[in-house]
């Protein structure tokens, strides 16, 4: 079909004629036929005579599509777009071609230019042709506006947006809105107080109807588009309910923990629940807290190390206990036989040496114990459920004492007739006293647990008896792993052959033979062998030595365990594995042993291999073989339906320690095989959390989300914040007294010992969660268990004000910003200025707390410098200079102040005369040049630079100096773009949609910029620019809807193989893969036309609109025809 | 039995190529037995060794073209049989695209072999015999005459041969397998089979969408982040061999095989040429690979490149003379 | 001087045509290529592992052959199943190509889609046209199978460096089996049909029969890996050799009016066609491989090869009849080591590649194809892009045997004062058997 | 004959370099009129068919102009772009298209003068490369 194509050109007055020979061209592409119906050209053509030309010929001649030969399209395609449309005729029918800007403005060749202009009308004919006719669609808009920051720009959007009575809601990354400008002291040109002019509109935000303030958030994601987006939050825990709090202070009188202040640039500390200052929006408390320490991470308990080391710190041992007890309910015995990961993940160590925290829990338990009055929290209302724990072990025992807390009847089963399992027949009693033990189990019992000793579970009494006839409602299963694992070793079965765990177990039932004067030979690397060892050792022998697979380092048994056995007298010897056991007569007489090549193998797994032609014999009378140790499983009856792992254990779920019967759960070595005490208790409580969900919610519990992590390195700041106490070291009983004695080694913390080691935490985690806040608010608004979580906005626009940072002057070594303590940025001067700042409002030296008598400031630190810091010029920095300059004047009316600079731009209503104001009336001393060093001298501040008028270096001494420190973008600003799909230049600001005529606008329709976070601003600019965003933001929500772009990508169906190389290609989610079509889907609203996927696209079925592959190839065969 | 009044006249005909196409119809022949009712084969020289004159007693019906033009006489035999037939025909991936034969055009001429012959129009004297010239380069059918319907493939699959004799020769008159054949037609082909009427001139008889589209394969997310060669390690079965970082052509090449080279885990190299929509299978191979490549980087992605071999003999495998725009030349009619 | 071309001889390897010259004595018949092969220029530049698929358009067999130049240049030994695999896909090549010949035999002198079994006579279950059927039922599952094992018939692509790439189904083990058994009763069915009516008195091989090349010297496998041998007329051998050395022994010389060289031994140099006996050529192909002399391992074709030796001699001549002989000898060879090949364990294995570390720079494999011994030699630059790739097909290696039994053949038809047409006929036939 | 005035297409993004070559007009930055640009909306929308498309049609030349990375007005669109280039001219140089024929370049919008100086120094270099052609073969080619 032959299509009927109208070709003008323009002259542009002389602007293209006189380059172009427009007439020749015309005439040229008139006469050629081919579809060109018309080809005229006119003086101007986007003048009205111009377009009626169009519009007349589009009728008289039925044109169907119209090629415009002028200016830049960036120009005027918009003008002749309205243009064919008023004719009837479907803007999409048009092409622009660009004949000036790219033509005749850059060729001084009439004759060439002439040939390029034809070649690019020919392009836009042979182009237009293959135009189709296109109609965006139209989506209603949710009337509501999210703002993304609290600074004046944001403030200034919200409240215009939540008076013209729609809902806003802004979502702010601190703990309070007002942003830069609330730590500022007084503000250009005319001097007047920050603080008075933002606290009217951040305390109308506070109590605006339609806005609601989320802080202490972040976006995590924006999906949909514009009027109908869907935006994640993630919001961080502020620990105080904003609805209790009162506002009244309360809580921070009794918080130990002292911080540094953020708000106040470190010049000030805080404690972790505070607010920056008494105006701040919302007028509410706070909690900072960084997340879980690295002890409290390493507890397998997850006790609370931090918050009760402090609490002992205050010497509040009561509460210290109570918050232990809230993980651990057997601090005595934990504090003497825990393999305490707490102290070796304790960040202190980085430094000097962990705290003694096991050793302060031991005293937190004794101290209970010696007072004979057992504190546990309350139980909840009794329930009548009652539950059986086989086996009377750490994790029993702990899951009973949660149980009987909870309010259930636990009732313990225990073959043996005694509890405390490995507790009590595994560890020596130098280490744990027996009565220490027995005391924690009558604790236990006068909760309300029941004991039953003697009492073995198993076939004739099974688990499955205990739920089906005895009535039990659940079961927990914690038995140990108390028989010893055995190998056969030749010769194993000769008199004074011992396996080790049964050997402790014997002595600890008193049933151990008499080792006096024997030679005692203990085979193992781990803690059993050496507690054999020192079990053996006080038994009177010739001599005990301990034989490893292991070298020293790789032994598994605990380093200081290996000392203390080497100090009363147990010899080590390495790298030996047993051959066979040698005896005479049945006796016991020795061992053979052959040298071991290596223990683990490449993976680290344990696979030994020996040297065998590397051969020793060691003699001995009593052979130990501490080689690992078992659970017995025979416990289990067939008809329990207990599933075992591969390994031979219970098999658990990870979660919530159910075991493949429902109502049985289990828990501690059983299920992990030997692992440590404070595991055990750790699992006891989660299977009695699970218990509890079980019962009383008939589900599992869900898996609250775990805090995360404090980073393990040492920080600058927690060094400061460290006190010099050094670590409380344990009174222990001489080595010489240890031998023949089972009487306990460690003696155990003095009160001012505990004291002193818990004041020696330096709260890494900031908040430690000693609960003496709690305690102490009234309307009890603090809630420490609160998780971060997410929430879902729906709004129809986005406003991002997410403002600036302040330059890093640290990067200028040279100036000696931190080095020198008088050395300060412009930020933290204006702190200082501050009547609610670190000093109060006084301008004093940080060093000596002296009023300094002159002050240098430079300029242009990190700003219009390539190399260090930004290109651009921070805009505001001059003026910032000559404003503090001037308060330091009216401060001290003798001091001097010298400016270094190498510009002064002060483009703003009044900013010159202010700057005049300061040169001339307050006298500052402005010396154009870069300053080159700032170094002290005889105590003084010395500023050298070159003076570039006079010519010349110069140096001016100086009390103070304050760098005008440049604007950044936000350090996290590519989170905020990734989250947002925004685009940023490359100093991180966001980009606008265009510099001039689109400032506020994003090229994300929907998505607007105010304020800092697009370039360097002031406050008035900030300020017009979040009323520009609002504007936008509601000229959008009265439309109503909004018509999406027709000029986006579509997948053919009838082409599309589904192979997804367009998914990824997609960087706003517009593609997906549909699963029931096999094909590639586009999602229209979201998508913004890039055609990213239609080049990827391997069987070109997505194209763009109105970019289609037929249309560009005809453009090409055009022009080059 | 009735049989149709008039048998159609087939011709069948191989210029330069390997006669796995010709053995295609013949093995249609064994398998179908239905042929020889609807067509008499007045000209198949290779098979029943009829004459050239046999071609000039009357118009053939359809012509069957297999192979590349590389001699004049190939010329000549396209002239030829364009002249005296209803229909032609250009079956297998020479004849619609240049094929294997082709791909020698990329070939550098100072880089062949010297004191080779390239056949001569006149005898030498001593009454050798003449032989046919070769022509400057391997072209397609159409690249020399106008071609009605195009079977694709190295060689073309049955279930296609037959589609086509259906569609071209029986014309609805046999009551055989339409769906056999039909399987992976266009709708509108399969109709006009079904209808008994002509399909549309320059039907190709395959697939309508890209080999991916039935490629049995398993496809997660398009990835590139390493070139790998067929010899190098890789899953035979399970996951798209081109996410496995195997240069593959089942994106591009238009599809009605079935998958088979994928399938039997081997890439496609794309026998029946390039997908409908796509201009150069190379530039769209180059676009859909390099888009996903794994990196920001230009150094990663310049090593990434490095790595990369014969990407013109690989992408034109097949179809060098013809789709690869850079070297084709346009078709005649 | 009178010159005739019969143009576009029937089925061939190669477009071909006979140029026939009389000029005053004797006829002077050219056997003509008309087709370029352009291996090389199509083999330069590509990655050295596209062989296979690249050179299978000389025939399927040259897939197999390329593959295992590949193991050898990549440095790998194939897994003993993808050996299997490769294997039973080049007997069922053998089987079909050597039953499709049979077919063109049977319908020689008549259209294959008349209705030349019409007569009653031939009627019946053991009857002519009974017997086609099952042949091309036969081509079709020997088709089937080649198809399971090599991807696609006519150009494998299974077969790779190392290996194969694809591991059989269990469906597919069982239809191998099936296809296996099933062409072992065909040959054996063929071969009764042969040796009552065929060889003995059938008509159409009367006409031909006697036609003959000899003596000639034979080039196969040697029985050692990777040798080949020379054997001469007599079957004595004339010399053993390592693979890698071929294109030292052999030459090939163009003529201006082939496209398809002329493979002749060095030693003796080339010699003008015309010479007899022609002993500078040598001859590929199922009758140079009975050549030797030597029992078969499987006993039908055993059986067949003895019958053979009884009638024509143990060393068999190069003539027409010995040819479609030697062809049924190894039509029942192949299709019971398909048999033998065809089992679950043999087909099947979990490593079917053994993954090259390394590009080589040189690699060379021969092997016997259908129709003779075929050889491919490459050389590669350090990242496996072909520098050279040197092939001998069958079509180069017969050229001189098929010009003088073109020779033979219209010198025979001129004596019986034949018309063209019949002339062309008998050349057809008897080049047919190679 | 007149001096061989080569024929250079360029594929401008909306964003960056079609507003700096826009820039380098209205700064009269004087140009070789070689160069017929094509408005796309991103680097990333070129898809390498197009240029292989521009020189089978005729081009001498082609220059794909975008955004820097980073400042993608799409995100991302001309780290496509910039994957692609180097596969593309691998293909390019197979075909016999010289290094020198095929660009992509960042320019932003910022960068008039770049823009002109890139348009110039591409003319000249391809002035010296002579016309693109694609690649014959000899007639007299030998085969076998």
């Amino acid at each position: 079909m032959s299509k009927r194509v109208g070709v003008y050109i323009c002259h542009c007055g002389t602007n293209i004629d006189g380059m172009v020979d427009v007439e020749k061209i015309s005439d040229e592409i008139g006469a050629q036929g081919n579809d060109v119906v018309v080809c005229r050209h006119y003086k101007y053509m986007c003048s009205e005579p111009g377009q009626k030309l169009i519009r007349d010929d589009i009728v008289e001649l039925k044109l169907d599509h119209v090629v415009e030969a002028s200016c830049s399209p960036k120009m005027h395609e918009p003008t002749f777009r309205t243009c064919v449309s008023q004719a009837g005729m479907n803007q999409y029918m048009f092409e622009m071609v660009n004949i000036r800007e790219h033509c005749s403005w850059v060729t001084d060749n009439r004759d060439l230019a002439t040939i390029k202009a034809k070649a690019l009308v020919e392009g836009g004919i042979a182009r237009v042709k293959y135009h189709k006719p296109l109609v965006g669609s139209k989506k209603p808009v949710t009337p509501a506006a999210l703002v993304v920051g609290g600074g004046i720009a944001g403030l200034t959007t919200a409240l215009k947006i939540a008076r013209s009575g729609y809902k806003v809601t802004i979502v702010e990354k601190e703990e309070i809105i007002g942003g830069r400008m609330a730590q500022f002291d007084k503000t250009f040109p005319t001097l007047d107080c920050a603080g008075c002019t933002l606290t009217p509109k951040t305390s109308e935000v506070g109590r605006h109807p339609n806005i609601e303030i989320i802080t202490k958030a972040e976006i995590v994601s924006v999906g949909g588009f514009v009027g109908n987006f869907k935006v994640k939050v993630r919001q961080q825990p502020r620990y105080v309910k904003l609805d209790k709090c009162t506002g009244c202070g309360d809580c921070q009188k009794v918080c130990p923990i002292n911080v540094s202040s953020q708000f106040e640039l470190g010049m000030a500390t805080r404690h972790p629940i505070s607010r920056p200052f008494p105006q701040a929006i919302p007028n509410k408390y706070s909690i900072i807290r960084d997340g879980a320490a690295p002890c409290q991470s390493a507890c397998p308990a997850g006790v609370n190390v931090v918050g009760y080391m402090n609490l002992a710190g205050l010497g509040k041992f009561d509460e210290a206990l109570a918050l232990v007890r809230e993980r651990m309910p057997f601090a005595a015995s934990c504090g003497r036989i825990c393999f305490h990961p707490c102290e070796s993940a304790c960040k202190r160590g980085q430094m000097d040496k962990p705290l003694a925290v096991c050793q302060t829990k031991r005293f937190l338990g004794d101290r209970e114990l010696s007072k004979g009055v057992f504190v546990h929290p309350k139980k909840q209302d009794e329930r009548p459920e009652r539950i059986a724990l086989v086996g009377a072990g750490p994790a029993s025992m702990s899951a009973a004492y949660f149980l009987a807390l909870m309010g259930f009847k636990p009732v313990i089963f225990e073959a043996a007739p005694a509890a405390g399992g490995w507790l009590r027949y595994g560890i020596p009693e130098y280490r744990l006293p027996k009565d220490v033990l027995l005391q924690e189990v009558e604790n236990l019992a006068s909760m309300g647990v029941e004991i039953h000793y003697n009492t073995p579970i198993g076939p004739g009494r099974s688990i499955d008896d205990l739920m089906k006839k005895e009535g039990f409602s659940a079961v927990f299963i914690g038995v140990g792993a108390q028989d010893a694992m055995r190998i056969p070793v030749p010769g194993a079965d000769a008199a004074g052959v011992h396996w080790g765990v049964e050997y402790l177990r014997d002595s600890a039932m008193g049933k151990v033979p008499p080792l006096a004067g024997k030679r005692v030979l203990v085979i193992g690397g781990g803690n059993v062998a050496v507690d054999a060892a020192r079990t053996a050792i006080r038994q009177g022998p010739a001599s005990v030595m301990t034989i490893s697979l292991e070298s020293r380092q790789e032994m598994p048994a605990s380093a200081w365990e290996v000392e203390d056995a080497e100090h009363e007298g147990v010899s080590f010897e390495h790298r030996w594995g047993v051959k066979q056991i040698l005896s005479q007569g049945g006796k016991v007489t020795g061992i053979e042993l052959r040298a071991v090549a290596r223990v683990f193998d490449e993976q680290g797994r344990f696979a030994p291999t020996y040297h065998d032609d590397q051969l020793t014999t060691r003699e001995a009378d009593v052979l130990i073989l501490a080689i690992g140790q078992k659970t017995n499983m025979k416990f289990l009856a067939p008809e329990d339906g207990i599933a075992l792992t591969p390994r031979g254990l219970i098999q658990v779920d990870a979660d919530t320690l159910s075991t493949s019967r429902p109502g049985v759960f289990a828990g501690g070595d059983c299920t992990l095989g030997p692992a440590s005490f404070v595991q055990a208790v750790g699992k006891g409580r989660e299977a009695a959390e699970s218990i509890y969900a079980h019962l009383v919610h008939g589900g599992l519990r869900e898996v609250t989300p775990k805090e995360r992590e404090v980073p393990k390195e040492i920080t600058p700041e927690e060094r400061k914040r460290a006190q010099p106490i050094p670590r409380q070291e344990m009174p222990v009983l001489a080595a010489q007294e240890r031998r023949g004695a089972f009487a306990e080694v460690e003696l155990g913390f003095t009160e001012e010992m505990a004291k002193a080691e818990g004041q020696r935490c330096m709260s890494c985690s900031l908040c430690c969660q000693c609960g003496e806040c709690v305690r102490a608010c009234g309307p009890v608004a603090i809630d420490l268990t609160q998780r971060e979580s997410i929430r879902e906005l729906d709004v129809g626009a986005i406003v991002v004000a997410t403002g600036i940072d302040i330059f890093d002057a640290k990067k200028y070594p040279e100036y000696g910003h931190g080095k020198y303590p008088d050395v300060l940025t412009n930020l933290e001067f204006e702190r200082l200025c501050n009547a609610a700042g670190p000093t109060g409002g006084k301008v004093v030296r940080p060093s000596d707390g002296k009023v300094p008598q002159s002050i240098v400031f430079i300029q242009c630190v990190g700003s219009r410098d390539k190399a260090r810091g930004g290109e651009y010029c921070s805009k505001v920095c001059c003026m910032v200079s000559a404003k503090q300059l001037s308060i330091f004047k009216h401060h001290s009316h003798d001091g001097k102040a010298y400016v270094f600079y190498i510009d002064n731009r002060t483009g703003g209503k009044g900013y010159e005369e202010f700057l005049r104001r300061a040169i001339e009336e307050e006298g500052a001393t402005y010396i154009r040049g870069r300053a080159a060093k700032v170094f002290e001298q005889g105590g003084k501040l010395v500023v050298r630079g070159e003076n570039t008028l006079v010519g010349g270096p110069v140096e001016v001494e100086a009390d103070m100096v304050v760098l005008a420190t440049g604007l950044t973008a936000q350090k996290d600003y590519l989170n905020v773009a990734r989250a947002l799909n925004l685009a940023t230049d490359k100093n991180g600001f966001f980009l606008e949609l265009h510099p001039k005529l689109g400032p506020v606008e994003t090229s994300l329709a929907g998505i607007f910029l105010a304020g800092g976070c697009q370039g360097p601003k002031d406050i008035p600019e900030s300020v017009a620019q979040g009323g520009a965003a609002a504007a936008e933001a509601l000229t959008l929500f009265s439309m109503g809807e909004v018509e999406v772009e027709p000029t986006v990508a579509s997948a053919d169906r009838s082409l599309c193989t589904g192979c997804k190389t367009c998914v990824s290609m997609c960087a706003y989610n517009a593609l997906s893969f549909s699963e029931e079509g096999k094909v590639a889907v586009v999602n229209e609203a979201l998508c913004q036309g890039c055609g990213t996927c239609a080049a990827a696209c391997p069987v070109a079925a997505l194209r763009v609109q109105h970019f289609l592959p037929d249309q560009i190839f005809a453009q090409i065969e055009g022009m080059l025809a | 039995m009735s049989r149709p009044e008039q048998k159609k006249k087939l011709a069948i005909y191989t210029a330069t190529g390997c006669r796995a196409c010709e053995q295609g119809i013949l093995d249609l022949n064994y398998e179908v037995n239905e042929l020889g009712r609807f067509a008499d084969p007045v000209f198949w020289p290779y098979v029943l060794g009829t004459p050239w004159e046999a071609l000039s007693e009357g118009k053939v019906d359809v012509a069957l073209f297999a192979g590349t033009i590389r001699t004049e006489a190939d010329r000549q035999a396209a002239l030829k049989l364009r002249e005296s037939s209803e229909l032609l025909v250009a079956v297998g991936a020479c004849a619609a695209f240049g094929g294997l034969p082709g791909l020698a055009n990329l070939a550098d001429a100072t880089e062949a072999k010297a004191g080779e012959t390239t056949g001569s129009s006149s005898a030498d004297g001593e009454g050798k015999p003449t032989l046919p010239r070769a022509e400057p380069q391997g072209l397609c059918l159409s690249q020399v005459v106008a071609v009605d319907y195009v079977v694709p493939g190295c060689p073309p699959t049955q279930n296609l041969l037959w589609a086509a004799v259906l569609a071209l020769v029986c014309r609805g008159e046999s009551p055989a397998r339409l769906s056999y054949a039909a399987g992976r037609l266009p709708e509108a082909v399969a109709e006009a089979i079904a209808a008994g009427v002509l399909p549309r001139r320059g039907t190709t008889f395959a697939g309508e969408k890209a080999v991916c589209g039935s490629c049995s394969r398993i496809k997660e997310e398009k990835k590139f982040g390493i070139c790998k060669r067929p010899y190098q390690e890789y899953q035979e079965t399970g996951r798209c061999l081109l996410e496995q970082g195997l240069i593959c052509q089942g994106v591009a090449t238009q599809e009605g095989c079935g998958g088979i080279c994928t399938g039997v885990g081997v890439p496609c190299r794309g026998c029946f040429g390039k997908a409908p929509a796509i201009f150069d299978p190379g530039a769209k191979m180059v676009g859909a690979i390099s888009s996903t490549f794994d990196s920001k980087d230009a150094k990663e992605i310049a090593a990434l490149v490095e790595n990369f071999v014969d990407l013109a003999g690989t992408f034109y495998r097949y179809s060098l003379p013809s789709q690869c725009s850079l070297l084709a030349t346009p078709d005649k009619g | 001087m009178s010159k005739v071309t019969l143009d576009a001889l029937r089925w061939q390897d190669q477009p071909a045509q006979a140029t026939i010259t009389v000029n005053g004595g004797p006829p002077q018949v050219y056997f003509q290529i008309t087709a370029p092969r352009e291996v090389a220029a199509m083999c330069q530049g590509r990655p050295v592992e596209e062989l296979p698929r690249i050179l299978s358009i000389l025939s399927p067999a040259h897939h197999l052959c390329a593959a295992q130049a590949l193991d050898r240049l990549f440095g790998v030994e194939p897994p003993p199943v993808a050996q299997n695999m490769r294997e039973a896909l080049r007997l069922a090549l053998f089987f079909r190509d050597h039953l499709r010949k049979f077919y063109f035999l049977v319908t020689s002198l008549e259209n294959p889609f008349a209705d030349f079994w019409s007569q009653d006579a031939q009627r019946g279950p053991h009857g002519l046209r009974s017997l086609l059927d099952d042949l091309m039922r036969h081509v079709s599952l020997a088709q089937e199978a080649a198809i399971i094992l090599g991807g696609r018939a006519d150009h494998p692509v299974t077969a790779v460096a190392g290996g194969v790439s694809r591991s059989l189904k269990e469906e597919h083990h069982a239809r191998l089996a099936e296809i296996a058994a099933a062409c072992r009763s065909c040959a054996e069915r063929l071969g009764g049909f042969l040796r009552e009516q065929v060889f003995p008195q059938g008509k159409i091989l009367g006409e031909i029969r006697g036609l003959e090349a000899g003596p000639l010297t034979s080039l196969t496998l040697a029985p050692e890996p990777d040798g080949l041998v020379l054997r001469g007329a007599g079957g004595g051998e004339a010399e053993r050799f390592g693979a890698a050395t071929l294109f030292d022994k052999v030459g090939l010389h163009q003529e201006t009016w082939s496209y398809e060289p002329f493979a002749f031994l060095k030693a003796k140099g080339w010699q003008d066609l015309g010479k007899v006996p022609a002993d500078s050529l040598f001859f590929v192909g199922p009758l140079a491989r009975l050549n030797n002399g030597q029992p078969l391992a499987t006993p039908l074709a055993e059986d067949e090869r003895q019958r053979l030796v009884e009638a024509l001699g143990p060393f068999p001549r190069f003539e027409v009849v010995a040819a479609y002989w030697a062809l049924l000898v190894e039509l029942l060879g192949s299709a019971e080591g398909l048999v033998a090949l065809c089992e679950v364990e043999k087909l099947s294995g979990p490593v079917l590649r053994t993954i090259p570390k390394a590009v080589g720079k040189e690699g060379h494999a021969a092997l016997e194809s259908p129709r003779g011994l075929i050889y491919h030699h490459f050389r590669t630059d350090e990242r496996g892009l072909v520098v050279e790739a040197q092939v001998l097909d069958t079509a180069t290696a017969n050229n001189g045997l098929f010009g003088i039994l073109a020779q033979r053949a219209v010198e025979a038809s001129l004596a019986r004062k034949e018309p063209w047409e019949e002339t062309k006929k008998r050349i057809e036939l008897s080049l047919l058997a190679y | 004959m007149s001096e061989f005035e080569p024929k250079i297409i360029a594929f401008l993004c909306n964003w960056c370099t079609y507003v700096a070559a826009d820039a380098a007009g209205v700064s009269r930055f004087v140009q070789k009129p070689n160069v017929r640009a094509i408005r796309v909306n991103c680097s990333g929308m070129v898809d390498p068919s197009y240029i292989v498309k521009a020189f089978a049609s005729g081009a001498d030349g082609v220059l794909v102009g975008g955004c820097w990375p980073g400042d993608c007005h799409y995100i991302s669109g001309n780290i496509k772009a910039m994957r692609r280039a180097p596969l593309l001219k691998k293909l390019l140089g197979e075909m016999g298209v010289e290094d020198l024929r095929f660009r992509l370049k960042w320019i932003a919008a910022s960068e008039p003068s770049q823009y002109a100086k890139t348009i110039n120094e591409m003319t000249e270099e391809i002035r010296k490369l002579g016309p693109f052609s694609r690649k014959k073969k000899s007639a007299t080619r030998s085969v076998a």
